[in-house]
């Protein structure tokens, strides 16, 4: 079972995007469940969402204790939760992180996959700069450190133009981009 | 020496309202008049999910959160004990959205009024049912976007007119006001504090979640709406006397319409009635304002 | 801050009732942009020749405190009681209320400003030990005195005539009596600490560490020019000032400006610090930066406070307090210790309506960590 | 004093005699008229309260939240629809720990309309929180009214004061009403620790997470079925003042009982009669009035009826799909504790005289007479058409 937890804040998407991850294993023939840790979620407040991705139906319910990949829409969050809780050392992390940074205590103790979705999502008009919309930017990063199971690309990017509201070709373009320009950095 | 703006501040930061809500600024300034002998009382909306996750409070004055369908006799509830403590002066105030108001909690609210019970209703309107996912109120506009009135079965009745149902009442004072214009707003709660009886303030309080608007747009589009005589600033008093607030000169609803996501599908038929709808009732209401100038 | 721990229900009240506030709730962390007060530069402060703080002084008439707005004054300029008749106020054609109905008067609140009473006590320097001449007692000879007097040094006006004030005392009757003048000189020296010899005669330049000429920008060939150069006779390498095309009485502000860049290259000839430096400001304020509509119209009054009341204060902050009454989260208040803005930022949601409704463009939303 | 007094005018002379400081109600058959007789008390200034006529029960019991919350002695009256309308601000009450006590007049809920006793309404309010009590004759309505608010501010739980509609309701009996001051010595002023309160500001009933909502609810019910034995204290202290006990479960001649006839309300009296009647035919019969249903007063019950080995349970109500709602609660309470044989009898829904010769017979059909009703699942339903 491929267990994927993903920290973001109301409003960012952070639920499309476990729908749309969900979509994508579908269209590859997986068993997939994807839900929303229910709250009092406001624009701006942490939130969760889980993935569960497995090659027969998944009978567990509820919180991923032990994800095996994160998926951090937003630097603010790691202020916020502690988006490490039950991940296994080394594991992959998937953070929207500006542009040359690094944050050096989550390196040293994991795989990062950095990208600066806020910045992508504001070129491809994906919100606007007070709250730009990343969900899907970052879905592109997760490609690139993620191998099993197999998700080819184009299946996610298709999966993204079905499951966006607006701005189908945008959100996959974003999403494309984000997957070449993705920083991936093993753990040291 | 300066000297705070807003000298009570009886909001405390740290809730759990949206960037941008305008129900909290609305919060601010109702309460910034009332002051702290104030008892709040508030049915299901956004307001109680956010003024405090149990055991705290984001409000300084003291809060009863009660049941969807009750503020106004909740409120009754709390003024009657109050009085027969001899606390005559504590301010009640019932507090509740549009849907809390205008549908819902009308049947009680209707009862309050009727009996002319000593509290301030404020029903802060923001056009919909936003605390649970921004669904169809009855104070939602024509033509505008939420996730009961899809632009595939859009809502075509008008706005209901609280505000004529509530002067139907007779009570001393009705009012509306908009969350961008604070000094206005201000004034009118000051001049319900002045009064006993029933007094129903209708308080326009954009919401850039449900209106699809960027937050720091909040007061603007609150100033646009009264602008474009959308929602028009006017008082009531006794139910007979009204008056128009003075305002700067019309504007095109289009301006209005045009700076949020929730009118984004009105075709233009669809604005062109939105812009009658809106000039008939303006020109009723100065009609209603005029007669009683003329008396 | 804290949140309050709970070990035992039994710690609650029977009631749902709270027992404490909200604040300990990080909402900061919601924040994707940061509000930051950033002063644009005021229009008028821009066209000033001596970069003057003109919002900040018209703040303190609309304050009603004409001490502070001179005190203000003063930190750039020697002499706004001449300025404040003299000058040809270019500030006043860059007003930017004349969008809105009409600009300010900005020299007649200069003027009022200067008739506060008494000298505001600026900061003076230590004492450097060095002993400055300044020969001649026009404006760019008194400013350049009174920031080198300023800056801590002991500084001798040296004037060949009768009175203090160069071609100033040849300003027209009615734009500025002798006995404004005579008060000027007087509270500047006072102010900076300098001394003002009047009918100086040549030889007196001993123990001078530095000798500075007021050139006569105004009439170089005049018999009182010749006199000034006199005086600086004896020196080996006196310190001229002096500017292209000369100075009329309008153009004071000039000639205020260039003696204070002589008080600046005088001290780096003493091996000493600048007095003065303009602060470092933003991009000039326009009209796009102000909000109109937040502006009643009001007709310009005669009364000083009242006229500065009307002052749209461009790009800089005036304490309107706009920004505290919009935040939706009450976390952006008036400092009523300090007389600043002070944002909460452990509480900010950066949903970014103080800088929007800030009239004056003086708050922006930053990419900040 | 002696007095001749109706049940309804008995339960607004018991709020005067409480000195209930604020009155919402609304009026509905057979209720009626103790909300007329309150608002005339305070007409003519018998009552000090604040009388607010509310335009429906839901909104009668918001006020009396308002009111208890900010810390007055709130009453209120109703009956079945108006009941079944407040359902939602039951829960609230209870939840909100408000010292609420309102007299339900105990009435069939329609379709089709009918005005006469039943059970169906209260019970079905069993899992609101509620104390609820049930009256067997006048004098209880008026007893019961002062120890249910000493009960009710004492562990911070409303009370449901329950009177069979008309049985009771419309009832006149020789009752002895206490003077003022022998109330006032029973039951103190209300003075709560807490309440919502501008003094001391907080805020009553915002969002609370799962952990602690979990919290709350077990120490209500903590609290709660601390109740039977509160309310047993209390009613001593009744009796040692007056003479008159009001316990959870009222029992007669059960010391050497092997069947009992359980009732709730006024049947009361007819199950003490047919026990009597049943002794008389060598048949060692005793009756027992269940007075509280909610909290159960689990202990008591099962001491009470230790010794029998038929329960003969009269239920003027149903759980439609399951059975009787007295006599689902008794197996509830006698699972694994008792080898006695549960008879439920279902009678009166919709008003039906229960007699003394009616509960001898179900109680002699238990004990292998002859059939009274038609068996339907767990039940007997006593004269019904097939």
């Amino acid at each position: 079972m491929l267990g994927i937890r993903m920290h973001g804040r109301g409003g960012q998407g952070a639920v499309v995007a476990s729908k749309i991850l969900a979509k994508a294993y579908f269209k590859e023939g997986l068993f997939v469940q994807a839900f929303p840790a229910f709250g009092m979620e406001r624009r701006g407040a942490a939130v969760a969402a889980y993935v569960r991705v497995d090659s027969s139906p998944a009978l567990a319910r509820g919180e991923i204790v032990n994800p095996d990949v994160c998926v951090v829409l937003d630097p603010k969050l790691l202020e916020m939760v502690d988006v490490t809780a039950g991940l296994a050392p080394g594991a992959p992390i998937v953070l929207n992180y500006a542009e040359g940074q690094v944050p050096q205590d989550l390196a040293d103790r994991f795989t990062l996959a950095l990208i600066d979705a806020n910045q992508i999502a504001v070129n491809h008009r994906l919100g606007s700069r007070l709250a730009p919309i990343i969900n899907t930017v970052v879905l592109g990063a997760y490609l690139k450190v993620v191998q099993e199971p197999p998700l080819q690309p184009e299946t996610l990017f298709q999966a993204i133009e079905e499951g966006v509201p607006a701005k189908k070709q945008e959100n996959a373009a974003a999403a494309r981009e984000a997957y070449e320009r993705v920083r991936v950095l093993e753990k040291s | 020496m300066n000297s705070k703006i807003l000298k009570q501040e009886l909001l405390a930061p740290g809730h759990m309202g949206c960037p941008g809500c305008g129900a909290s600024l609305v919060m601010r300034y109702v309460l910034e008049v009332l002051g702290p002998k104030t008892m709040v009382v508030m049915p299901a909306g956004c307001w109680p999910t956010f003024v405090g996750l149990y055991p705290s409070t984001c409000l300084r004055v003291p809060v009863m959160s009660v049941p969807f369908a009750t503020t106004a006799m909740a409120a009754a509830g709390v003024r009657a004990s109050l009085n027969r403590q001899g606390k005559g002066e504590t301010n009640v105030l019932a507090w509740a959205g549009d849907g809390g108001t205008f549908d819902i909690g009308l049947q009680a609210l209707s009862g309050a009024a009727e009996k002319n019970t000593d509290i301030i209703y404020v029903c802060y309107d923001n056009e919909a049912y936003m605390n649970t996912g921004i669904q169809r109120s009855s104070a939602t506009p024509p033509g505008c976007w939420t996730t009961t009135t899809p632009a595939s079965a859009p809502k075509v009745e008008p706005k209901k007119n609280i505000v004529e149902i509530m002067a139907a009442h007779r009570i001393p004072y009705v009012a509306t006001a908009s969350v961008g214009y604070p000094r206005d707003l201000m004034d009118k709660v000051e001049k319900a504090k002045g009064l006993k009886g029933t007094r129903f303030l209708h308080i326009l309080a954009s919401c850039p979640t449900g209106w699809r608007h960027d937050t720091e747009l909040t007061m603007e589009v609150a100033r646009k709406a009264v602008q474009c005589r959308a929602f028009p600033l006017y008082e009531v008093w006794d139910g007979v006397r009204w008056s128009l607030t003075p305002m700067a000169a019309k504007t095109p609803v289009t301006d209005y319409l045009n700076m949020q996501g929730r009118f984004k599908a009105m075709s233009a038929p669809q604005r062109e009635v939105f812009q009658n709808w809106v000039d008939e009732d303006w020109e009723r209401l100065r009609g209603k304002c005029g007669d009683t100038q003329a008396a | 801050m804290a949140k309050k721990q709970i070990d035992s229900v039994m710690q609650l009240p029977v009631m749902p009732l709270t027992i404490e506030d909200m604040t300990w709730n990080k909402t900061g962390t919601w924040r994707l942009l940061t509000p930051v007060q950033q002063d644009k530069l005021a229009p008028c402060r821009a066209a000033c020749p001596l970069g003057q703080p003109v919002p900040q002084m018209i703040h303190q008439l609309a304050q009603g405190d004409p001490a502070a707005g001179l005190a203000l004054l003063m930190a750039y300029n020697p002499m706004p009681g001449v300025t404040g008749r003299l000058c040809y106020h270019p500030c006043q054609a860059k007003c930017l209320r004349k969008e809105l109905d009409q600009g300010i008067a900005i020299q007649s609140l200069e003027k009022s400003a200067s008739l506060a009473q008494g000298a505001p006590a600026l900061e003076r320097r230590a004492d450097t030990g060095k002993k400055v001449a300044v020969c001649g007692s026009g404006p760019a000879g008194l400013a350049a005195a009174y920031f080198l007097g300023l800056a801590g040094n002991s500084v001798t006006v040296l004037e060949p005539g009768k009175t203090a004030g160069g071609f100033l005392t040849q300003a027209k009757a009615g734009q500025l009596a002798p006995e404004v003048l005579a008060q000027e000189t007087r509270r500047l020296s006072q102010v900076a600490g300098i001394t003002i010899e009047t009918q100086a005669a040549p030889g007196s330049l001993e123990g001078m560490d530095l000798v500075l000429v007021d050139a006569g920008a105004y009439a170089p060939d005049s018999a009182e020019a010749k006199a000034v150069k006199a005086l600086a006779q004896g020196d080996a390498e006196p310190l001229v000032m002096e500017s292209e095309g000369g100075f009329k009485a309008s153009q004071v502000a000039h000639a205020l400006a260039l003696g204070r860049e002589a008080a600046n290259q005088a001290q780096a000839a003493l091996g000493l610090p600048a007095v003065f430096a303009q602060p470092e400001l933003g991009p000039v304020a326009t009209v796009e930066d102000l909000t109109l509509g937040f502006f009643a119209p009001a007709p310009v009054s005669e009364q000083a406070q009242e006229e500065a009341a009307r002052c749209l204060s461009c790009g800089t902050c005036n304490l309107c307090q706009q920004c505290a009454l919009s935040c939706p989260d009450a976390c952006c208040n008036l400092n009523e210790a300090g007389g600043t803005i002070e944002i909460d930022l452990y509480h900010c949601k950066g949903c970014g309506i103080c800088s929007y409704e800030c009239p004056r463009g003086a708050l922006v939303m930053e990419n900040q960590p | 004093m002696k007095k001749v007094i109706m049940g309804t005018e008995t339960a607004a002379l018991a709020a005067v005699l409480a000195r209930v400081q604020v009155v919402a109600a609304y009026p509905i058959t057979p209720q009626t008229v103790t909300v007329e007789e309150l608002s005339d008390y305070i007409g003519k200034g018998e009552l000090d309260a604040e009388y607010i006529t509310v335009e429906s029960e839901h909104s009668a019991m918001a006020a009396c939240v308002g009111a208890s919350a900010t810390g007055s002695r709130a009453f209120t009256a109703t009956s079945s629809q108006g009941l079944a309308l407040m359902h939602e601000m039951l829960h609230h009450a209870a939840g909100g720990r408000l010292p609420i006590v309102m007299l339900n007049a105990n009435r069939a809920l329609s379709p089709p309309w009918n005005l006469y006793c039943d059970h169906t309404d209260s019970l079905s309010q069993r899992d609101t929180g509620w104390i609820q009590y049930y009256c067997c004759d006048v004098q209880d309505v008026m007893d019961s009214t002062f120890i249910a608010y000493r009960v009710a501010e004492k562990v911070m739980l409303p009370v449901m004061i329950n009177l069979d509609g008309f049985y009771l309701t419309h009832t006149s009996e020789v009752i002895d009403v206490p003077s003022q001051n022998e109330v006032d010595r029973y039951l103190p002023p209300y003075d709560p620790a807490n309440k919502v309160d501008v003094d001391n500001p907080s805020t009553y009933g915002c969002v609370c997470g799962a952990d602690l909502f979990s919290s709350l609810k077990y120490r209500r019910q903590m609290e709660t079925l601390a109740v039977e034995q509160a309310w047993q204290e209390a009613s001593d202290e009744f009796a040692a003042q007056f003479g008159r006990s009001h316990a959870p479960v009222q029992g007669h001649r059960l010391d050497d009982a092997e069947v009992v006839i359980v009732t709730i309300g006024t049947a009361g009296g007819a199950a003490q009669l047919a026990a009597d009647a049943l002794r008389q035919e060598g048949v060692a019969a005793g009756s027992l009035n269940l007075a509280m249903v909610r909290p159960f007063p689990y202990q008591s019950f099962r001491q009470a009826v230790s010794g029998a080995k038929h329960l003969v349970v009269l239920d003027r109500d149903v759980s439609f799909g399951a059975e009787g709602i007295v006599a689902q609660e008794i197996k509830s309470c006698l699972y694994g504790q008792s080898q006695a044989q549960v008879h439920g009898f279902i009678a009166g829904v919709g008003g039906m005289d229960i007699t003394e010769e009616l509960l001898a017979d179900m109680t002699r059909e238990a004990l292998g007479g002859q059939k009274q009703g038609l068996q339907l699942g767990d039940s007997i339903w006593i004269k019904v058409l097939p």
